[in-house]
């Protein structure tokens, strides 16, 4: 009975570093991509000096703000100040729990797996909250107040449009939903959800996007505006731990979108060949999951690198005229669709 | 000796680690006061792309800045902001004066109201004659700071 | 002397048949105390200083609709402030000099008129201690309050270098004190946004009063970088000033040049060779080029698309290029000389030039296609910060923004300086007068300059560059010279007087076109939200340079 | 009008503009390993041409940040006639942090002495006094030729 809790204990301790490691070295390597891929749009070379292709600069940065001096503002509420950070690096790890990058591969597979990432990653913007209260600086206030306003009104359409496809699968988890997505029309076009579902793809996207805030979304630390939004007071380590939180946010963001709509694991052809090989089966899998993640990282690199912020009343009103009604729309059709 | 032992490992932690990563990730301020800040951006642009390739992005607060480029004239009025201005920033923190009124206050070294160089009011690692600097003179201020900084030779 | 003699008797001649100058005569009478035409379309009034505001008022009746600037000379004996007065309906500009006594300046001021005053003679309280009675807002604006003496009168004595000292950092300190709105009940947040601020282009300090995200209020702080250019001026000689001209607009320095020598080359009387003056337009017309391509890069990096900045400046380096191969600098060119060029291009540089004119329109079709097509950035611009086209006139705004309101006025065709009147080009504008309007005007703009650059290249001439007959030692004969240009930016003009004396110019003041255009701003840009407002300001395109000086 | 606004609100055509310029080549110059030519007129800095130089002294007074001063360097002995005279001998030296390179010292000197070379443009330094150019710095010398070196 102890071995077993015990062994249940070491299971979970070792999802917990697993997760937190595959994030971990994406964050590194997103933040070096990132820089590079807007360098090439820009048609030049981006860094590297640090390193072969600059690929040690991710590395140079951490070392850097790990010994920079930490400032606390010297009105700043210092508990909620300092707890912010980690609050934000806490609950961008959250969901990451309920997303698989392989069939089993996966921390934790709860039944009520979409809800619990909806629910989670909401959360985040308490930590936005906490630091923009925390810091006692104007700009941060504002920016902690866009991101109250701004995720708040993405949050109803992001759960709404997903709704269409756990009314498909019959399921929350995750697992499920991937696993719905397994089969193709004649062995080559998949049965991805982004076919079944466009109008929630576009609805989903665009809230996901807003949710990570990202340009067009970046209201929150819109640089020409509110200078460094709600972590414009903070340095060193805990802005690293609040630059963490937003890149992790983007990789779940993006892993998210995969699992949902892009056939999570999944593709035509080479998946049934490997479904009997074994620990290959899960190496394929795997890199096929990374490969689409990186897939729509880089779109969502390229819309970074090409359009400009929108602001703060039209992001509002896409959200509430736009996006809302069309998720709704999506609902409504897909279950005329499935009741026929 | 028992005291001493942790900041001897410290010390040489800094040099054989950081002061290795540090030059590579100069942020500097977005910071620019006339003339010389238009050819800091020139520098950033595609064109020379001196700060991405050399792993320094731009960053609007002070709080997450360690690179001032004094990109200007100071004058009086805006002396004690740029002092605050570098005061806010954390430490390790570097200082480029660059054009010929961040050093001495240029062609305006007679005015009445331009403060005749910028390490009258802050400490000043690297100077960049020109005026404005033309972007591959603030690139080799910013290898030279580089080079000072791998040499451990800036001591605050 | 005779020669002297009988110029005047012709000017005397010409005034007798000026038409403005009867009607003046008589409504005013013996209060006319001089009256003289400088050159062709200037006219030059001394009044009394108590006499002023009955003739701007009756001057405003005759169509004298755009007060241009506004200035003061401190003779020593006595102070004058010096209106000029731009009518677009009559193309005539008259310069009124209203005498004032040296110990008591005060003249009434011109606010109820013209809302263009209130920049200007807050400035001339500023640096000259002449009092605007009835101005509003009678603060000093570049320097702080508790800055002793006037820097631009004679007896005001500068350090030959002064060193910072620890006590000036409080004098200079410049707290804004912000009354609370009237209604007492919203709660309002005072936002401080600059000197140093990442889209204040510089050093502005917009003090704005927020409601939530609206902006109640806006109170442009300004003296950033002022740094004296105009009492520099009166310390150098007219050569040595030339580089300080470049130094005041960096981003267009050339047409900076342009208005300082056209006006130094009026006192000397000095003709420019023809290949200098096509020259001259050529280059102020890639000065616009580049100035308007740093525009929508700086434009483009406050709406947070970082890739159009870095296309603009891609784009504006093949200017800097040209300009470099012509000058020897990148930036500030010093190229222009009194009475021609430094020398001529070098061999080559046409076909360089040419190849830059096919070029450009390939790379400006990508902006086309990127930014019309863009509903996010359309719809941040369309309707954001509209400047009705009679507010505009009455703020004395010019330029790219004043046309963006559909007024179709720009001084190279209503006011032809150099040989402007040779070429062929569209005076480009819109009807919106939004941000997006102003932002439309620049792009066209650019294509109108390939145009002149293209019929100049066509005409250029060989020859001289320089005139012969400027002399080593530029001393020019008594008197005033007010040249206007049509900087990028707006109108820009320089005012210089010389005594005849000395080597340096008497008194120089710069009418900076940045420097109107951002007195308009609040007046239109409150009710705003900070992200309409922050667009709204980069669309304003200002130098803090030019503004402060 | 709705297929416009649709096309616009898809933003494909300013997706495509950047899409374009993913693959074009970067057309940046990595300066410390590549270096851009340098035009012939680019003004980097002031060289000196100590045999022509006469000591007027023209330079230092046009420069309006008056950052040239003359040095005397030594006594020169002019046989005119038949009569010795003695003059001091001056080359200017310049402090490049107070020059705007604006080129007017060049443009008055009588003789050419005073040109400019359009290299090197790596003229950064540690401290302020090492951008103080002797003139036999400017002239291209490693050291003061008649002095004891150094300063």
């Amino acid at each position: 009975m102890v071995n077993e809790m015990l062994l249940q204990v070491l299971q979970g301790l070792i999802a917990v570093v697993a997760v937190i490691l595959f994030l971990s070295l994406n964050v590194l390597f997103l933040t070096w991509m990132e820089r590079k891929v807007i360098a090439r749009i820009h048609v030049r070379y981006g860094p590297n000096r640090a390193g072969p292709y600059g690929l040690l600069q991710p590395i140079a940065d951490m070392l850097k703000l790990l010994t920079k001096e930490d400032i606390v503002p010297e009105r700043a509420d210092r508990l909620v100040y300092n707890l912010a950070p980690v609050v934000a690096f806490l609950f961008a790890l959250m969901p990451a729990a309920a997303i698989g990058i392989g069939s089993g591969l996966i921390a934790a597979d709860i039944g009520v797996g979409v809800l619990y990432i909806a629910a989670v990653a909401s959360l985040s913007t308490l930590a936005v909250l906490m630091a923009a209260w925390g810091s006692n600086n104007k700009y941060s206030l504002l920016g902690g107040m866009r991101t109250a306003a701004q995720s708040l009104s993405y949050e109803i359409p992001l759960v709404l449009s997903m709704i269409g496809i756990v009314a498909i699968v019959g399921s929350l988890s995750t697992q499920d939903i991937v696993a719905a997505q397994s089969q193709a029309w004649f062995g080559i076009i998949p049965k991805w959800f982004i076919f079944y579902q466009p109008l929630a793809f576009i609805v989903f996207f665009t809230a996901v996007v807003a949710e990570m805030g990202r340009i067009p979304f970046d209201l929150p630390e819109s640089e020409s505006e509110l200078v460094a939004g709600f972590h414009t007071e903070y340095s060193g380590m805990k802005f690293a731990m609040f630059m963490f939180a937003e890149y992790i946010h983007f990789v779940v963001g993006s892993a998210l979108v995969v699992t949902l709509f892009l056939g999570g694991w999944h593709l035509p052809v080479i998946s049934p060949l490997v479904a009997e090989l074994g620990w290959v089966k899960y190496l394929v899998q795997v890199a096929i999951f990374v490969a689409k993640m990186y897939l729509v990282i880089f779109v969502l690199m390229w819309v970074r690198g090409t359009l400009t912020r929108t602001k703060v009343d039209h992001v509002l009103s896409y959200g509430w005229k736009g996006l809302l009604p069309l998720a709704l729309a999506n609902v409504v059709i897909t279950g005329v669709v499935l009741s026929i | 000796m028992e005291v001493k032992l942790p900041n001897v490992i410290l010390t040489k932690l800094d040099r054989l680690v950081f002061d290795r990563a540090r030059p590579y990730t100069m942020w500097p301020l977005t910071f620019g006061l006339a003339c010389c800040a238009i050819e800091m951006m020139a520098t950033g642009c595609s064109r020379y792309d001196a700060f991405e390739r050399f792993g320094m992005l731009f960053r609007a607060t002070p709080r997450q800045a360690d690179l001032m480029i004094v990109a200007g004239t100071i004058t009086k009025k805006m002396a004690p902001n740029v002092r605050r201005l570098y005061e806010q920033m954390p430490e390790p923190k570097y200082v480029i004066a660059m054009g010929e009124c961040a050093i001495c206050g240029g062609p305006f070294y007679d005015s009445y109201s331009v403060v005749n160089g910028a390490d009258q009011i802050i400490p000043v690692d690297v100077y960049v004659p020109g005026c404005p600097p033309r972007p591959e003179t603030l690139i080799d201020a910013i290898v030279k700071l580089q080079k000072k900084i791998k040499e451990g030779k800036i001591k605050r | 002397m005779a020669e002297e003699k009988a110029q005047e008797e012709v000017e005397e001649q010409e005034e007798a048949k000026h038409e403005l100058l009867e009607e003046l005569r008589s409504s005013f009478g013996e209060k006319i105390l001089q009256a003289r035409l400088l050159r062709p379309r200037r006219l030059q009034v001394r009044i009394k200083g108590e006499d002023l505001y009955p003739v701007a008022e009756f001057l405003k009746g005759a169509g004298f609709d755009h007060l241009s600037c506004i200035s003061g000379v401190d003779y020593q004996e006595h102070m004058e402030a010096v209106y000029h007065l731009w009518s677009y309906s009559r193309r005539e500009l008259i310069q009124i000099n209203a005498e004032l006594p040296r110990d008591n300046p005060e003249i009434a001021s011109l606010v109820p008129l013209y809302r263009a005053a209130d920049w200007h003679e807050r400035e001339a309280y500023d640096m000259l201690g002449i009092v605007f009675k009835g101005h509003p807002n009678l603060k000093r604006m570049l320097l702080p309050e508790t800055f002793e003496g006037h820097p631009l009168r004679k007896d005001f004595k500068t350090q030959p270098m002064s060193w910072y000292l620890e006590g000036e950092a409080e004098m200079w300190e410049t707290p804004v004190e912000v009354s609370p709105p009237e209604d007492g009940e919203t709660e309002v947040m005072v936002l401080n946004i600059g000197p140093q601020h990442p889209s204040t282009h510089g050093v502005a300090r917009l003090v704005t009063t927020l409601s939530g995200e609206t902006v109640v209020k806006i109170e442009p702080v300004i003296g950033y970088l002022h740094r004296g250019v105009e009492k520099i001026a009166e310390m150098r000689t007219y050569q040595q000033f030339l580089p300080l001209t470049d130094r005041t607009d960096y981003i267009s320095s050339i047409t900076n040049n342009l208005a300082y020598v056209l006006a130094v080359e009026e006192l000397l009387g000095v003709r420019v060779p023809e290949r200098a003056e096509y020259l001259r337009v050529i280059l102020s017309e890639l000065q616009r080029i580049a100035n308007h391509l740093m525009f929508i890069a700086a434009f483009g990096a406050d709406l947070g698309a970082w890739t159009v900045m870095m296309y603009g400046f891609r784009e504006r380096e093949m200017v800097l290029d040209l300009m470099e191969q012509v000058s020897g600098q990148r930036l500030l060119y010093n190229f222009l000389r009194i009475g021609g060029l430094k020398e001529d291009v070098p061999p080559g540089w046409e076909d360089n030039l040419r190849n830059f004119l096919r070029v450009l329109p390939e790379r400006l079709a990508d902006y086309e296609t990127y930014f019309f097509n863009n509903e996010i950035f359309i719809k941040r611009c369309e309707g954001v910060g509209v400047l009705e086209p009679e507010l505009a006139i009455d703020l004395g705004v010019t330029g790219p923004m004043l046309r963006a309101s559909g007024v179709a006025r720009d001084v190279r065709r209503d006011d032809p300086y150099s040989i402007y009147d040779r070429f062929d080009f569209e005076v480009v504008t819109e009807e919106a007068g939004d941000t997006l309007a102003r932002f439309k005007v620049r792009f066209r703009e650019i294509f109108e300059s390939l145009r002149i650059i293209e019929q100049a290249l066509e005409d250029l001439p060989e020859g001289e560059v320089r005139s012969p007959d400027v002399p080593k030692v530029i001393r020019p004969p008594r008197g005033e010279a007010y040249s206007r240009i049509e900087a990028p930016k707006g109108e820009l003009a320089y005012y210089v007087v010389s005594d005849g004396k000395s080597t340096s110019p008497y008194r120089l003041k710069i009418r900076s076109p940045a420097f109107c255009n951002l007195s308009a701003f609040p007046h239109y840009a409150t009710g705003e939200i900070i992200p309409d407002m922050i667009v709204n300001f980069a669309s304003v395109d200002i130098v803090m340079g030019e503004i402060d000086r | 009008m709705l297929k416009q606004k649709l096309k616009n609100l898809s933003h494909i055509l300013p997706m495509s503009v950047t899409f374009k310029h993913l693959f074009r080549p970067p057309i940046t110059i990595q300066y410390p390993e590549q270096r851009d030519v340098m035009k012939p007129r680019y003004r980097a800095r002031q060289r000196l041409d100590d045999k022509k130089c006469i000591s007027c002294g023209s330079c230092a007074r046009v420069c309006p940040n008056r950052t040239i001063q003359m040095k005397v360097v030594g006594i020169e002995e002019k046989k005119v006639k038949d009569r010795v005279i003695k003059r001091e001998k001056k080359h200017p030296e310049i402090y490049l942090g107070r020059c705007m390179f604006c080129g007017l010292c060049v443009e008055v000197c009588p003789t050419g002495a005073l040109s400019w070379q359009n290299e090197p443009v790596e003229l950064a330094e540690y401290t302020r006094e090492e951008l103080f150019y002797p003139w036999w710095k400017l002239a291209g010398y490693e050291r003061d030729p008649g002095g004891e070196g150094g300063d």
